[in-house]
């Protein structure tokens, strides 16, 4: 559980469960997940492939893949100073947008990219059809599109990876939503572009008084972007705090040993350190904390222990339960 | 601080369990089973002889004796419909097995080996394909004369086309995979990434065709015997026993109904296994 | 140390003119994927090659594996000519270890499968000692035998790259390829499978071509480093060099683009901008200069050549005008 | 624009393909075992005639010059003669057009109206027992003979009912109505559950695409989704199915004629087959494959007029 400790989260999420019924076993890839959005932050949700980060982010935009489904939690935002329960089918394209990890995929591939952009403002906001258009421009220019006049009669097909992933940028603001939910924005794209791309965030999230949540694998991109870091593991938050704190001085094993598996980019080479075994099956997870089967620092206790966010410090929270963790936790 | 441990653990659990058959496989799997157990048996089950008349006892209703009556010179349609398992299964089975190895073959080729091979076969796959095929069909087993034989030769000339576009197609998609491209380096033969790591590959989706192939070559094959190009008479033939039948419609309607349903029970049976192998295969 | 591989003025296209092109008199659409490439690799040496997607990278490991034909240039290896054909005993000598462990095994052969039949077919070791051979090089890459019997589909990814590596090394390689090997994995399987990567080529004694877009991992493993763009190689020299000591303007905009855990993004200002052009059609002169920072009149007409300071080589007319080190993105 | 040049590449593609056509249809008569003269007059007819009419067809020309000769009076819309009618071809097969356009055109019309529904339903409720319904049903429907199917309305609507005539094709515009709705309905009976099962797998793809799902996220709902991004989308597919499809539309077009006596092109074949009517068979053959290909040309157009991307293929 988390409690409220700053002022004014944009939006609360609390013990979110998604599961996935296949062929009569089900699987809970998102499981206790609670986390709080600041308004004006960044916030990082980092984990390896099957750690639930991805359907976190869909299941707040209530865009579950058929056959997963959330089955529990509730998550709320707040307009003005109340707090309501959110309703994801009339939040979409008014308050939260969402960019993709494929825009070679998630562009319509039939429609010319400035019909493309122009659809949230006549969608939204009521815009007529040329307005909108000449909106659409005005915003090509506004993410760094060259040409954008020009650009604005082209179809998707015909962009580079680069300029699709603005176009699908431009497409989320055109919503005037003010929380972008980013699902590996950078993921498929070379470094100069992915560099390109996120200081384009954080001009646009200055410029435009954005919120944003920021999926992905990469820690380097999470310590350049986010102002907070959640990272998961199996399907549940094992540790939350600001990202400089949280890297320099990890409360959870499993960030610790994910910080050290990364090659740094420092001067010789030497072995890596590594994680013994390998993530859960999710159809059989160990009870109690789920890293404790790979974990050296697990005893007794971690195969009992319920999964429990605890406040060390400001900002910091860990879901281990090892007296010596949560001292690091604290040690700042 | 934690070190490399014996590498990831094995996923035991999921080696040991394989994935189960699809119900739709295993339904469809014993409808043609029991169709191809009637066409072994047919002389132990069938209560009378397929082709010897009884011209006095003609057009009987069904009766305990003659369970689904005699038809229009006295032969018992139950046990025709029985006997002509043993005409209909294997060759709508090899009016698809034909064309599909035929098609493989050629459409593996011009995959494979691209240039001047595809080129051919392409623009003569183009030509067939310009054509209706089964409309061809009919055209072609005119030139040859009807026959168990014609039928199985035009079958093969014309539907090949389909088989070799599909595994042409996946031959093409698969060569891209990185397995290939390590046989490759690896310096392996022709012969062995064709037959070893292309074709398995590739074949799935013909098999899945292959199987609702039969049913489309068991329909056409009672067309034709229906427009009397197919087996002919006195042979026990469903399609042809439809025809037969359509005379006496006003007064002995089964005569018609039950071959077409025999032909629908069997390619339920078959439409099954092709819709089961698709599920099965798809992701394994 | 002697050379095991001289490659010089190596040119690989795609697409040749057509029939239709020459009826019209038509230029042909042709794509030089590596283009005018010198590169030596020395016998026991790892040697990356980086750069960002469609840089030619692959094109080049393929080439050199003899998975593409070469139009023109001198590929020799062990004093063999290998750039017009090679016979399978010399093919044996260079493997690839690819990226996609998805799609980098046969779906229907087992491991045991797949091991033995590159041991059948050079006649690795007699037929009698098959069984034996394919247990040890499952413990040559740390995997349990138990897994010999498991089709791909049954494996994780890690297991997955560990099996394209030991395939590879069934064949007894002198020269080992590996195109972005560890891309597709995540973090903590990555680390495992560099480590293993690493104490193989020094028990061994394997020459390694590692192909990567992630320069913290090529700083981590490799000996010395060739920084390809558009086709081409536009800086090499040794690690240390390359990356203390960048004399390229796209090398340096490189390195300084990679995101880095402690460094936080503050400004939109990119690295580098623009995306680059299309291969189809190279700008004259230098073919950087339509994105560098420092271009000038010579380098829209004249082609720099790759120029040769104490063992570190750049192509840049600017390369050389100051010998001042270049320092980029220090860490705090 | 580039979807021009492809237009025009497509179009001039086609003139190979029907030389191959007319090669394949000339080669009918060279295919069959024994005389061709003597195979058209029956064994019966007297060795004179037969001579007659071998040096009258000019069968004893060399192949190429028959080939040639053959081309060049088809292109000139010669088709030859109906040796049982004594008519040219071309006459037979333009009183027997109309008939068949009519039930191709009511059949396919027919079809659509239950796939679309059905099929969009069944994704829709991907999974719910109406899912479960329509496929059952649609596998079922795949088996179906159509000439039984035909013969089974006959049995269980036109019989009892007597609202339908059960052969012919009438002369009027409404009994020509009440003649075709029986054989269309037959030939949508048969052609309906492969666009169901299509139709189903595509509108699934579509609604689960990325793109969809980005459409979507931007708040887009309701009709304009569908509209806009959906249908386009799973248009494309259904397109390229009805020109696949066409071959076995023909081909039921040619059952359901026999099966309910209809004067159109399909059973003029059956007839000439079985009277030995060279030119007729050869004559319709080649009609129906001008049709396939022309609506195969018909598809590609519309797909790229459709499509921004068929310029790159």
């Amino acid at each position: 559980m988390v409690e409220g400790r700053m002022s004014k989260p944009l939006l609360i999420v609390e013990d979110l469960r998604v599961e996935i019924n296949r062929h009569g076993s089900i699987v809970t890839p998102v499981d206790e997940v609670s986390f709080e959005l600041q308004q004006g932050e960044i916030l990082g949700l980092v984990g390896e492939s099957g750690s639930g980060k991805t359907l976190t982010l869909k299941a707040l935009m209530g865009l579950l893949p058929p056959g997963v489904v959330q089955v529990g939690g509730s998550i709320s935002s707040r307009s003005g100073d109340v707090l309501q329960p959110l309703d994801p089918e009339k939040a979409r394209g008014r308050i939260m947008a969402m960019i993709f990890q494929e825009p070679a995929t998630a562009l319509n591939p039939l429609r010319r990219v400035r019909d493309l952009i122009a659809e949230p403002f006549i969608v939204g906001h009521g815009v007529a059809r040329n307005e909108a258009r000449a909106k659409a421009v005005a915003l090509m220019r506004a993410v760094g599109i060259p040409d954008p006049e020009q650009r604005s009669r082209a179809y998707p097909h015909q962009l580079s990876g680069g300029l699709r992933q603005r176009v699908m940028i431009a497409m989320a603001l055109a919503t005037e939503s003010t929380l972008l939910l980013c699902d590996e924005p950078t993921t498929a794209l070379d470094v100069t572009i992915q560099d390109q791309i996120l200081g384009l965030l954080v001009e646009l999230k200055r410029e435009r008084d954005l919120t944003l949540v920021l999926v992905t694998h990469d820690l380097a991109v999470v310590s350049e972007l986010c102002d907070r870091v959640a990272v998961m593991y199996a399907g549940r938050i094992v540790e939350t705090g600001a990202t400089a704190d949280v890297f320099a001085n990890p409360g959870h094993p499993y960030t610790a040993a994910l910080l050290a598996a990364v090659p740094r980019f420092e001067p010789g080479g030497g072995d890596l350190t590594t994680i013994g075994g390998s993530p859960p099956d999710l159809r059989n997870v160990p009870s109690g904390c789920r890293f404790r089967t790979r974990c050296q620092y697990a005893f007794e206790e971690c195969a009992t222990a319920g999964h429990r966010l605890t406040h060390v410090a400001d900002e910091r929270q860990t879901a281990c339960i090892h007296p010596a963790w949560i001292e690091r936790g604290v040690a700042i | 601080m934690m070190t490399d441990g014996p590498s990831q653990a094995y996923e035991s659990d999921a080696v040991s369990s394989r994935r189960p058959l699809p119900g739709i496989l295993v339904a469809g799997t014993v409808i043609v089973g029991v169709f191809v157990l009637l066409a072994l048996l047919a002389p132990f089950i069938a209560p009378f002889d397929a082709v010897e008349q009884d011209i006095p006892n003609k057009l009987a209703a069904p009766s305990a004796e003659h369970w689904l009556g005699t038809d229009e010179v006295g032969r018992d349609v139950f046990s025709r419909l029985i006997w002509a398992t043993r005409v209909d299964l294997p060759i709508g089975f090899l009016a698809a097995l034909f064309p599909m190895i035929l098609g493989t073959f050629l459409g593996a080729l011009a995959a494979y080996f691209g240039g001047w091979v595809d080129f051919v076969v392409t623009r003569i796959a183009e030509v067939v394909q310009a054509f209706p095929i089964y409309v061809f069909l009919i055209a072609l087993i005119f030139a040859l004369g009807p026959g168990v034989k014609s039928i199985l030769i035009t079958f093969t000339v014309v539907s090949w086309v389909l088989y070799a576009r599909l595994i042409r197609g996946e031959i093409l998609r698969i060569r891209t995979r990185e397995y290939v491209q390590a046989a490759e380096a690896l310096g392996y033969s022709h012969a062995r990434i064709l037959t070893r790591h292309l074709l398995p590959n590739a074949g799935r989706q013909t098999l899945v065709y292959f199987a609702s192939d039969i049913v489309l070559a068991l329909i056409t094959l009672a067309a034709l015997s229906y427009f009397g190009l197919g087996v002919q008479p006195p042979t026990p033939e469903w399609g042809a026993m439809v025809a037969a039948g359509q005379r006496f419609l006003r007064t002995q309607w089964w005569l018609s109904v039950t071959p077409g349903l025999v032909i629908a029970a069997l390619g339920t049976g078959l439409s099954l296994i092709s819709d089961g192998l698709d599920e099965w295969l798809k992701d394994a | 140390m002697t050379a095991l591989l001289e490659i010089e003025k190596l040119t690989v296209q795609f697409g040749s003119a057509t029939l239709t092109d020459r009826i019209l008199r038509r230029r042909a659409r042709v794509l030089r994927a590596v283009d005018d490439l010198s590169l030596t690799l020395e016998q026991g040496e790892a040697l990356a090659v980086v750069g960002e997607s469609g840089c030619g990278k692959s094109t080049l490991a393929r080439a050199i594996v003899g998975l593409v034909p070469i139009a023109s240039g001198r590929v020799h290896f062990d004093g063999m000519d290998i750039a017009g054909g090679r016979d399978r005993s010399t093919r044996r000598r260079i493997q690839m270890v690819f990226q996609d462990p998805g799609s980098s095994l046969n779906p229907s052969l087992t491991v045991r499968n797949t091991l033995a039949e590159v041991l059948k077919v050079h006649s690795m070791v007699p037929a009698d000692r098959i069984g034996e051979r394919c247990a040890e090089l499952m413990d040559l890459v740390e995997l349990p035998p138990a897994i010999l019997d498991a089709r791909p589909q049954r494996l994780s990814g890690g297991q997955k790259q560990r099996i394209g590596i030991a395939r590879a090394l069934a064949a007894e390689p002198d020269l080992l390829i590996a195109d972005e090997a560890v891309a597709a994995l995540d973090v903590s399987v990555q680390a495992s499978v560099l480590n293993l990567l690493r104490q193989l080529r020094h028990r061994l004694g394997l020459t390694l071509l590692f192909i990567s877009h992630d320069l913290a991992v090529v700083r981590n493993l490799c000996d010395r480093v060739a920084v390809m763009y558009l086709g081409t190689v536009v800086e090499e020299s040794n690690t240390e060099e390359v990356f203390g000591n960048p004399r390229h303007p796209y090398t340096r905009a490189l390195l300084s683009a990679v995101p880095r855990i402690g460094v936080k993004k503050t400004s939109g200002e990119a690295a580098l901008a623009g995306e680059p052009p299309s291969p189809l059609a190279l700008p004259l002169g230098c073919r950087f200069h339509p994105r560098c920072p420092i271009a000038a009149e010579v380098c829209r007409i004249e082609e720099p050549l790759l120029e040769s300071r104490q063992q570190h080589a750049a192509r840049c007319h600017f390369a050389w005008e100051s010998t001042e080190p270049i320092t980029i993105g220090e860490q705090p | 624009m580039a979807r021009y040049g492809f237009i025009a590449k497509r179009v001039a593609g086609i003139v190979p393909l029907l030389l191959g056509v007319i090669f394949a249809v000339f080669a009918l008569q060279h295919v069959t075992p024994g005389d061709p003269a003597r195979l058209i007059l029956g064994a019966r007819a007297s060795e004179e005639a037969v001579e007659e009419l071998r040096s009258e067809l000019r069968f004893d020309d060399p192949v190429v010059t028959q080939f040639v000769r053959y081309a060049g009076n088809v292109f000139q819309g010669d088709l030859g003669r109906s040796l049982r009618a004594s008519k040219p071809v071309t006459s037979i097969i333009a009183d027997r057009l109309p008939v068949t356009l009519w039930l191709l055109g009511a059949g396919v019309v027919l079809s659509l109206l239950i796939s679309i529904p059905l099929g969009t339903l069944a994704a829709m409720r991907q999974a719910g027992w109406a899912d479960h319904a329509i496929r059952g049903v649609s596998l079922l429907g795949l088996t179906l003979p159509p000439f039984w199917v035909g013969i089974m309305l006959l049995l269980f609507l036109a019989l009892p009912t007597g609202w339908f005539p059960i052969t012919g094709f009438g002369d009027t515009f409404s009994e020509h109505l009440r003649s075709i709705t029986l054989p269309a309905l037959t030939l949508a009976i048969s052609l309906a559950p492969i666009q169901i099962r299509s139709l189903r797998s595509a509108m699934i793809e579509v609604v689960e695409s990325d793109a969809v799902t980005t459409a979507r996220s931007l708040g887009i709902k309701g009709w304009r989704l569908v509209s806009r991004h959906v249908i386009p989308n799973a248009v494309l597919p259904m397109i390229t199915l009805l020109a696949v499809e066409v071959g076995y539309m023909l081909f039921g077009a040619v059952v359901v004629e026999a099966t309910f006596s209809l004067p159109g092109l399909g059973s003029e074949m059956i007839t000439a087959v079985a009277g030995r009517d060279f030119a007729v068979v050869q004559g319709i053959t080649l009609v129906f494959a001008v049709m396939v290909v022309a609506i195969h040309l018909l598809a590609d157009i519309a797909l790229a007029f459709i499509d921004p991307r068929v310029e790159m293929a």
